[in-house]
């Protein structure tokens, strides 16, 4: 009786009935908990959240396995991977926590129409930029909805109807004629920044600049034809080979960068297990948020 | 908002005095900028290549593919866009020349961004049309497939069925080329051209282990040191690296193309940058000892 | 090619050089499609969290399975905009902290197996190990070399490690063996980061050579096509 | 890596052990006593930073990378509190761009509480703190535009950067700004080094708050840290002897680490 009236309800009626009267039950809640939870009930609310996200997502991995039997079903574990008590629940949780991350892009947008609003509304200086913003902004969604919303088949068909092609043209030239090419266009500035960082901080100042210069530069010879070739009288075989400038650029990636990035990615790993266990025990939060008033 | 070459910090140290080795210290950046974008034009028009000598790498990838038996196919997974086409796109035609150059039968596939299914299939008509090859017959594209892993996983059990229709929303059981394949055990050779980590450890975890399929891979520059290791335990049979490694695929085949254009414009834009690097260390050294003496 | 090609040839040729205008100077025309690629980016945004995301995950489950619970999803992820007032905002931080507890647990179960692998990788015997089933033939340099490698290896890892030691002081006997290791370890970062700096250059030039690709043999060889004929 | 998929007996000791001397060390601290931390010159850099622009009157600009909400965007956080405390005594203003939408909350509560902290709630300005964009490469442009636009003199890059982060800190430096960067990857340090005046490397990043407000808390925390650093250096020592002396074969502390079937 009660798993029929807390289960999936098929029909429409019953389906509004149960969403409206949830979203009533959740308003009740938050009002009865801002009312009556003082300043600590509040804050303690908050740590014991953050806690138990954090326990549920961490013991998972923790605690012992159990492979013959599911929890809580206690149905037989046939194919699956070994599991826990908890395991079930954890694609179901990121999943809910993926949904409940999505409305937070209202957020953004209205960051965003709220500054570019301003710019246009009271005519700022480049208010035209933030009119362009505005029209691009619903181009993308108006279309990019359309399109969407008519599910046509991949590659498209030479035959379609008129609004279709409007609706799937417009998409694409939104999409590959600004902003695909406008990604790849800001991605490639790279090639440019990197060829005047690498003439700018290059020079032999100092041991440690000096150093990373060899290091660089051995690598990027290593790399070119011409490396090879300006090393060409060195035998390719036995240890003398290492001497082979594209072979050394390969043992300075391998035998110095790799151990030096592990060493790091290591201390790393200490310095956010310490993060993480602030974060979890709410030990952070002073840095965060100041006690409540 | 006038260039500041030189005014932050420790990085214009020394470069205060005038003369012509402190003004080697501080090229403005569009000078550098405009040198950079005229080699990359010129080598792209005009490519002088260096001498290429295939490495190992691309020997195996070479050797892989002709090691293929007569009835199975080379499944080519594209899954790369325009952001990496510049060595990705060289890689994947050095790939299918070679198929065609050794009458390999071989299908496309992209399992990730759903743009590599058009941008390889443009690449692989246009080939197939100078080796006079039947798509369906000598080759196909199999599309764009959604759901990664659990492709591979279905494909284990019944490929045609995972499929379905092709690149052209054909059902894939009426093209020649796939009588007689059933499982992802006929296919005889697997290759990744890719610019996504996480590729890799999905084709060998899930087929190359344990179904025993040959894999081999084309990488980006960027991400192929991070494969070496699975090179050495042979769980790769060959790589690409870069459009250096298209070329050098394109040199054993002998048949000098799009990879070979892409990696002299790297290589010449590569040139000019240590140049730079030089002239710079050039200016510090010989601007310092001025400094001294003078 | 058709009127929509030719439209895409040319925004993207427009687009690509606009971007490139930037490299002179931050200027009009590059504000101009700074702003039209964060306004695209943010339609897109709304488009793909409803396509790819809420449509499937969220809609379908709750309105044509009738999962009607779904709907509590939304009511926490709405808590968030609480923070734009100074008496409700307690409750999107509650909301906040489901995401800080989950941050960390997060990472908890990340631990192993991200460093597990690092750890063992890095246990390289110190002396020459011979494979019992193929003994070597004659003890070479590349042998030794293997050797010294492993050598090589352990000392960058450990100084490198040692330099990120926060709370000794490099005094005294055992701290200036420290600081001495950590000085050593710091220079070992530095031709690190210069091998990363120069193994990515060309990578990054890559990415422009494609993009001169496709306003050479695409764009402009549209029109003429001997350019075109060069990118074949 | 069947094996990684959750701990064995020893991954849980060794997991609660690391965990346990940390959390004790913090409580220690905060009964009073007393740590050392030695210098770490990119955060000393903060300080001077933040007053370059107060002299020069101009805006601080502040990036969290572009990682959403995790262990390294909430160090950035952190620290994007402290630079804002400093910057409101000081009556100047820090611009801060996002690129996650659920960040945005969190550093709009963040930048508040700090305003509050200094004693100046008037002086925040909810505008300062924008989402630029959810990708990349826009994020990267438009954070380039707003920098150029806000005339911002001083540059802090703090959290989880990839590709962008060069495009970011060369406009920057062409800008004439002083630049300070820290990132957990070492991935693009060296471009950090190449364009950036101070730069915080790997773990100095996640020590960055401990150094920059010596709140017993963090200090202690610092101290555990590096006693299971320690741990670590020990295990893989302890490895490297066992494979040296056993020659071939898989060393037991590996084993326990979770390699192999």
């Amino acid at each position: 009786m009660l798993t029929s009236w807390l289960g999936p309800q098929q029909a429409t009626t019953p389906l509004v009935y149960h969403i409206l009267l949830a979203l009533l039950a959740s308003g009740v809640l938050l009002y009865l908990l801002h009312r009556y939870l003082g300043p600590r009930g509040r804050r303690g609310l908050i740590v014991v959240a953050t806690f138990l996200f954090g326990l549920f997502f961490g013991l998972e991995y923790f605690l012992p396995v159990r492979t013959k039997t599911l929890w809580p079903t206690g149905l037989p574990n046939v194919g699956g991977s070994a599991g826990n008590l908890l395991t079930p629940g954890i694609e179901p949780m990121s999943n809910i926590l993926a949904v409940i991350g999505a409305f937070t892009v209202g957020l953004g947008v209205y960051s965003l129409v709220q500054v570019h609003g301003r710019n246009v509304l009271r005519r700022r200086a480049g208010w035209y930029n933030s009119f362009a913003f505005f029209l691009s902004f619903f181009a993308m969604f108006s279309f990019g909805l359309w399109q969407y919303s008519l599910h046509l088949p991949e590659p498209i068909p030479p035959t379609l109807t008129l609004t279709q092609r409007i609706a799937n043209d417009g998409y694409e030239i939104l999409f590959q004629g600004l902003y695909a090419p406008l990604q790849a266009a800001t991605f490639s500035l790279l090639a440019f920044y990197i060829a005047s960082a690498a003439y700018r901080a290059f020079r032999i100042r100092s041991a440690e600049a000096a150093l990373m210069m060899v290091a660089a530069f051995i690598v990027m010879l290593g790399q070119v034809p011409i490396g090879a070739w300006l090393t060409r009288g060195i035998p390719n075989e036995g240890a003398i080979a290492l001497l082979r400038l594209e072979n050394l650029g390969e043992w300075v990636m391998r035998s110095l960068n790799s151990p030096a990035q592990r060493g790091i990615a290591l201390g790393v790993a200490i310095g956010a297990l310490a993060m993480s266990l602030r974060v979890w025990l709410s030990l952070e939060r002073g840095t965060f948020f100041a006690e409540q008033k | 908002m006038a260039d500041q070459s030189g005014s932050s910090g420790q990085m214009g140290a020394g470069a205060s005095a005038g003369g012509f080795w402190a003004r080697l210290q501080q090229i403005p950046r569009y000078y550098i900028y405009l040198l950079l974008a005229a080699v990359v034009i010129w080598q792209i028009l005009f490519p002088i290549p260096f001498p290429v000598t295939p490495s190992a790498t691309t020997r195996g990838l070479e050797e892989a593919i002709r090691a293929v038996p007569e009835g199975k196919l080379v499944l080519i997974s594209a899954d790369w866009d325009s952001s990496t086409q510049a060595e990705t796109g060289p890689q994947t035609a050095a790939v299918v020349e070679a198929c065609f150059r050794h009458r390999k039968r071989f299908v496309l596939m992209t399992l990730s961004p759903p743009m590599g299914a058009k941008l390889a299939n443009n690449i692989a008509s246009e080939i197939a049309k100078q080796y006079r090859a039947t798509y369906g017959v000598d080759w196909a594209n199999w599309g764009y497939k959604y759901g990664t892993s659990n492709v591979l996983m279905a494909m284990v059990k019944d490929v045609p069925k995972t499929v379905g229709s092709d690149f052209y929303g054909k059902p894939v059981k009426s093209l020649p080329i796939m009588r007689g394949v059933r499982t992802v055990k006929d296919i005889g050779l697997v290759v990744e051209v890719t610019g996504l980590a996480g590729m890799t450890e999905m084709w060998i975890g899930l087929i190359q282990g344990p179904q025993g399929v040959p894999f081999a891979a084309a990488y980006t520059a960027v991400m192929a040191p991070g494969y070496y290791p699975y090179l050495d335990s042979g769980q790769i049979e060959g790589m690409l690296v870069g459009a250096k490694g298209a070329a050098e695929m394109e040199s054993l085949i002998a048949r000098p193309g799009l990879g070979m254009a892409i990696m002299s414009a790297q290589s010449w834009a590569h040139v000019l940058i240590i140049l730079f690097i030089i002239v710079g260390n050039l200016g510090y050294v010989l601007a310092r000892g001025r400094e001294k003496s003078g | 090619m058709t009127g929509t090609e030719i439209a895409i040839l040319w925004a993207a040729a427009i687009a690509t050089l606009s971007v490139y205008s930037i490299l002179y100077r931050e200027n009009p025309v590059s504000r101009l499609f700074e702003h039209i690629f964060v306004g695209l980016a943010a339609g897109y945004l709304l488009v793909a969290t409803w396509t790819q995301n809420l449509q499937a995950k969220w809609w379908a489950p709750m309105v044509v399975e009738g999962r009607w619970y779904w709907v509590f999803a939304p009511v926490i992820g709405l808590l968030f905009y609480f923070i734009y007032s100074r008496r409700l905002s307690w409750m999107a931080r509650l909301a906040m902290g489901v995401f800080f507890g989950t941050a960390a647990g997060v990472y908890f179960r990340e631990f192993f197996p991200l460093y597990s692998p690092q750890v063992w990788a890095s246990f390289k015997p110190l002396r020459p190990i011979f494979d019992a089933a193929a003994p070597p033939v004659s003890v070479s340099l590349a042998w030794w070399n293997a050797v010294i490698q492993n050598w090589l290896f352990v000392a960058v890892l450990l100084t490198v490690m040692s330099y990120f030691f926060f709370s000794v002081a490099h005094e005294g006997r055992g701290g200036r063996a420290l600081g001495r290791s950590a000085l050593l370890g710091r220079w070992f970062l530095m031709i690190a980061f210069g091998a990363m700096f120069g193994n990515t250059v060309m990578a990054r030039l890559s990415l422009f050579i494609g993009r001169v690709q496709f306003l050479l043999y695409d764009w402009v060889g549209h029109y003429w096509p001997w350019l075109a004929g060069r990118g074949t | 890596m069947g094996s990684l998929e959750h701990a064995n007996w020893f991954m849980r000791v060794l997991f609660f052990a690391l965990s346990a001397v940390i959390v004790a060390s913090v409580l220690l601290a905060q009964r009073g006593r007393a740590m050392f931390i030695r210098r770490i010159p990119g955060l000393t850099a903060i300080e001077e930073a933040v007053g370059r622009a107060t002299e020069m009157g101009k805006p601080i600009f502040f990036s969290p990378g572009i990682d959403g909400i995790g262990i390294t965007t909430l160090q950035a956080l952190a620290i994007l509190s402290y630079i804002v405390r400093l910057a409101a005594a000081r009556m100047t203003r820090v611009l801060v761009a996002l690129r996650d939408s659920t960040v945005l909350p969190i550093a709009e509560e963040t930048v508040r509480e700090a305003y509050d902290a200094a004693g100046r709630p008037e002086d925040y300005r909810p505008d300062d703190v924008r989402f630029v964009s959810d990708e990349q490469f826009a994020y990267a442009l438009g954070s380039v535009g707003m920098m150029a636009r806000e005339h911002t003199a001083t540059h802090f890059l703090f959290g989880g950067f990839y590709a962008e982060a060069l495009i970011l800190t060369e406009n920057g430096r062409a800008l004439g700004a002083l630049q300070v960067a820290g990132c957990p990857d070492p991935v693009q340090i060296p471009f950090f080094i190449a364009t950036c005046d101070y730069v915080v490397i790997g773990d100095e990043y996640f020590a960055a708050s401990a150094y920059l407000t010596r709140e017993p808390t963090l200090t202690g925390s610092l101290v555990g840290q590096d006693i299971g650093k320690a741990v670590l250096v020990a295990l893989i020592v302890a490895g490297i002897v066992m494979a040296t002396v056993l020659g071939g074969g898989t060393p037991i502390v590996a084993t326990l680490l979770g390699k192999g079937g």
